[in-house]
């Protein structure tokens, strides 16, 4: 009940911030919260990143390993990207199964790096249907302060742009591995997801925890390097216009090439 | 790997580029669910029950302010090509929290505080545009529990195929085509509830791919419409 | 407390009614409800049928593929049943894992289509101890009225008998279908399921959901087309004498002809 | 494949048609069940323990009306010939459902509102006919626990065989024999509460069948007062 | 709350009769339970033991069967142990996924088994890399009445001394039994575990269930033969001191040695 | 297989016999949690996170006359060579409890009745004695969280390797080498709170395993005491 009225309180002030053009943290409405990129933070990893995204910290780790293709998709090495919010990172996160929460995310942040067909597969066969290469991308949010689609995205593809791929030979039908010799993943393009939040006719880049826990709908849109619109996923309880729907991408496209940019300088 | 389109612009399945799929709808198929409907939307087949407002089970997760939705989409183990486990998969899930998120906007839970609205959708047959399709047959099902709405809730996919933006995305084409983007209105409100976008498109093609896609919905609301229609006040029941 | 009263009132009315020789619903108490069945619902199945049982209706559809065998059952296509009460049929069920109760009308369900060697699974080896084909006969409840073990049963056998098995091929040892080859499946015997409670001293064939409420107890028995005794499932939390046992079995066999007919129908 | 029968009739582990294997049963075997029993039924070796009547955990089960009858059949990793996975399997799961509704009548649980009466039953080694061996077992169990029962419950197998109806069915007439049928009495009372089959029998064979494994229910009633008798009795226990 | 009042009197109780060097069963602070073992008590297994140890009651049964084996060590035989609390062996156990106490009684038991390298697993490899055979050790408790870890720990050790190991030869690349061919199983040495409790000051020796409950602390060694040291767990919600732990190593193997007399009697 | 030491008595990594890899510890990490740390110890690296005193969830688990404590030690999939599995292991359930029961006595939970307090461990990549080097993060984590602690606890492990006793063993002599023994003190009150042995040790051998493993938690002691210090008095904060 308190905490109902402190909410409104909260979204009242919000509301009234942004009709000066202003938010909670004194960013411009098209403002994305402070981003740094490290790299090789998990050595063990074949690729690896640490972004801090405002508060928001994710560790993404690469693992790179003969396996086999999924049926019907012989040609293709297999990519398989996952998210995580550690228990750690949020008093409200506990340990078990994924919700849907956290499988959305997972599957937006993969159908980002998918749909704009980053890395080419087909250089990761093996033997046409029977063994390739897969690479796993596995994200851990250790501080969660909002945010998490881009936050997972940019630490994925940084750790993808920081990784090596292990040689394999074949042997008697089996991949094995050469030892010493890597390669730099089959890159085809940088793929940059913008989240967005709609607070009443607002639009606003990049939502914190606590405009997330007000907005009215959220927009996940993922560009590729030559400007294409390559992945989008609606989220939350109401809607958008076309109008905003528009100005989205648009944003998504403008906001993602300063981000591009940071991956350029990873390559 | 099939052609897709021909040079006069005739799609796999006979349509041309704007043609949606047939679609047909029925009201109130099912006798224990308080509201449904079943749809027909090219070679899908769908059921929609839907329960409630009514208790929240387990208790703990009803909510003293507002009523909530929960929604299940489910693929029967015989819609598919390949027999589906009838475990909901990790696509199932995120697919039920798109729908739930897509209806939401129609319903006023505030009045309902306490209790829970229930939408069982179940994919008796799969193809292209299957949860759109779903989201057509929820918000019908909604209607016909009598549950107080702003609006229904109308979905179309639109895409890219052979390089031309295309209503209605088929099977062949979601698989081999270059873009997927389901779409869900309000119809009267306006306002779009669901969209999600796989594949590649210029900024232009985004435009374009978005209108189209809102033209269908508004063709799937007529149906929709008709349909409910047709239950409540030509055949006389109610 | 309250609705432990309307219960009682309802038994009563029920038992008042037997003594008559009548049912709540007008039927004689060896009396089905009406049945219809339709094939072919699903077309991408290989098989399928929805039946409407009275106010219960179940959809099942038949999968063909190749699979492994079972050890030690290297000679012997696979069989498996299985069945699901949707939760849209019954504002009861809640979505999770089966139930006890789910799982013995899956498994009922599928003693009565194995017991009776309704399909010749010997006809379903591709190399014998490595390759088989597998049938795969799932049922949906989707409106749960009552007797959900016969209307399963029945759902099942049609969409069986409107199937057709794809042809395979060995092909450097592993199945390859052959494309618009197709013969109808290797049908022995028409399994028929007839399920009957019992209420006071009262036998009644096909309870409805009403009746199931306050059954004492429950038996299923599913007989073949030569008249014989095949697979028996008894329910319940009350027993049976052994003339009711007696009289249960020369009611599914009387009433398990007419149900025949209709399959025979469909072949 | 073994030859189940000689000409002369006799089976294949030396026993005629309407011969029992060897039965024993110990009473109050565990020291922390309420109850409990260990039967040797053929090769079947079975601890049963009962708790009860006791509060229901989770609470949410409880029934103010009645107490409830709870039942958990499972076979050790050992008990078969390859190595059974712990988890329970669909079989177990269905044989614990028709074992309590096999014990419940013989039960009077609207006695104990709010409770529960807990059956665990423990395949250590598993034989033909290890359900009616369970409740066997599990019913003298229930009676060491000292909870009022309207009667025993007492179960035997009966099947058919080389063409023969058989009392008692082991593990090779069950795998190559012709039908399996597992019956329990209540003996006193009459009443079969439990009563399944897999096979193909006439119905003359049916009654046959039926007849045999009530007279083998009879026997295996004496074992089982006898053995409660023993210890209540002949060694001065209580 | 009465029950934390008698808890608090049981363990002065227990504190009180320690100080003058007694337990509550009368037991010397370093004397064990009345232990029998019996084998061969589940035929159908390939080796099988029963253990009574004071009221504490487990059986065991061996499996032996061919396996692949572990990536990476596929010059060696499989062994897995497990152990369960069966619900009748105790009124606060309930069906379900194994508990993380029922986890650390198995990995313990293993241990001990497995880290005195009690058994030669390089003698069960059928094929290198291939085929081997794995040995799989389930204890069930069926009577719960304190030290689990030494009841579980004799009963599998003392199953697997009376189990037969089936020969297995390879035709086409796959394990074939050979029937009544059997040999011992490959014993190197004989692990005993033994389970000590801190109360107060003071270490005692296998632990009732009484003793267990106002523990402060818990201790499991396992030794072998050759009288050295080779598995050890603490446990409980308190520490050791060193001196303390010095001493529970001697018991353990002074213990030790009564315990592995009856093992050898078994060989 | 890699020789693991020298006739020199030089470790495979270079070190001698009784020094420790390196080591150093950063508190207060995480915005969220109420106390954090992280560690890095030899290649080990390792988060720790602690909330609470708070609410317990399910409200069944909480004790009315005492605090409890939670812990979890989870692997994250990047953390090994071989990919892991995101869902627990039975090996990280089991360390789980003996990390719990190693930090329990450090700590004054009668004075939080009715409350929990959750430790979480994230292992981002593993190196021999994670476990120890978790304990050692989760201590200060807990001390960051300003939950009242009797004493800190410091774990390290020491074993044999090529017949020698060795502190501090890495990933390779754990895989390789003859014996591991992780071992977790409170270093002012003396007590061994943690304490494990994988390995064949004599009875000598054992005592000396057991005393460098303390002489080990005694210099980790030291660098858990200068992070802390560091955080709350030399930085000026709090």
């Amino acid at each position: 009940m308190e905490s109902a009225i402190l909410d409104q309180l909260k979204l009242d002030k919000i509301l009234d911030l942004l009709k000066q053009g202003k938010r909670l943290d004194g960013r411009a409405l098209d403002e994305q919260r402070p981003l740094t990129i490290e790299t090789g933070v998990i050595p063990k990893a074949n690729g690896s990143a640490r972004v801090k995204f405002g508060d928001t910290e994710v560790i993404t780790g690469v693992k790179v390993q003969p396996d086999k293709p999924f049926p019907d998709l012989g040609d293709k090495g297999i990519l398989i990207c996952t998210a995580e919010i550690l228990p750690l990172a949020d008093p409200y996160v506990e340990p078990g199964p994924p919700t849907e929460d956290v499988i959305e995310l997972a599957r937006v942040v993969d159908r980002g790096i998918r749909e704009t067909e980053m890395i080419d597969l087909h250089q990761l066969v093996l033997i046409e249907d029977k063994s390739v290469v897969g690479i796993f991308i596995d994200s851990s949010v250790i501080d969660s302060a909002g945010n998490l689609f881009d936050a997972c995205s940019y630490a994925s593809v940084a750790a993808v742009l920081s990784s090596t791929i292990p040689k394999y030979e074949i042997k008697d039908e089996a991949p094995v591995l050469v030892e010493g010799v890597t390669s730099k993943p089959p890159v085809k393009t940088l793929p940059v997801s913008v989240t967005m939040a709609r607070i009443g006719d607002y639009i606003i880049v990049d939502p914190s925890k606590e405009e997330e826990a007000c907005m009215d709908a959220r927009i996940t849109i993922t560009t590729n390097s030559a400007g294409n619109i390559c992945a989008l996923q609606k989220g939350g309880d109401d809607g958008f216009s076309v109008e905003q729907l528009v100005k989205c991408s648009e944003l998504a496209l403008s906001v993602g090439t300063k981000i591009r940019k940071k991956f350029e300088q990873l390559m | 790997m099939t052609q897709l389109m021909t040079e006069d612009g005739i799609r796999c399945d006979g349509r041309r580029v704007d043609q949606l799929r047939n679609i047909s709808i029925k009201v109130g198929v099912l006798k224990n669910a308080d509201g449904s409907a079943y749809i027909e939307f090219g070679k899908n087949k769908i059921l929609a029950g839907v329960f409630g407002p009514r208790d929240v089970h387990p208790k703990h997760m009803a909510n003293q302010d507002t009523g909530i939705l929960r929604c299940r989409y489910h693929m029967s183990p015989f819609s598919v090509t390949e027999r589906k486990n009838p475990a909901p998969s990790r696509r199932e899930i995120e697919i039920s929290k798109v729908l739930k998120e897509a209806l939401q906007p129609a319903l006023i839970l505030k009045d309902f505080p306490r209790t829970v609205i229930d939408v069982f959708v179940e994919v008796l047959q799969a193809d292209g545009g299957s949860r759109c399709a779903a989201l057509d047959a929820a918000a019908v099902a909604l209607a016909d529990a009598g549950i107080p709405m702003r609006d229904l809730v109308s979905a179309c996919a639109a895409g890219k195929v052979a390089d031309r933006i295309v209503l209605d995305v088929n099977n062949e084409e979601d698989q081999e085509g270059q873009a997927d983007m389901p779409v869900a209105i309000m119809p009267n409100i306006g306002k779009v509830t669901l969209m999600q976008l796989d594949g590649i498109l210029t900024p232009d093609e985004y435009k374009t791919c978005l209108q189209t896609a809102i033209g269908g919905c508004r063709t799937v609301y007529e149906v929709q419409r008709r349909a409910l229609v047709e239950k409540y006040f030509e055949s006389g029941e109610q």
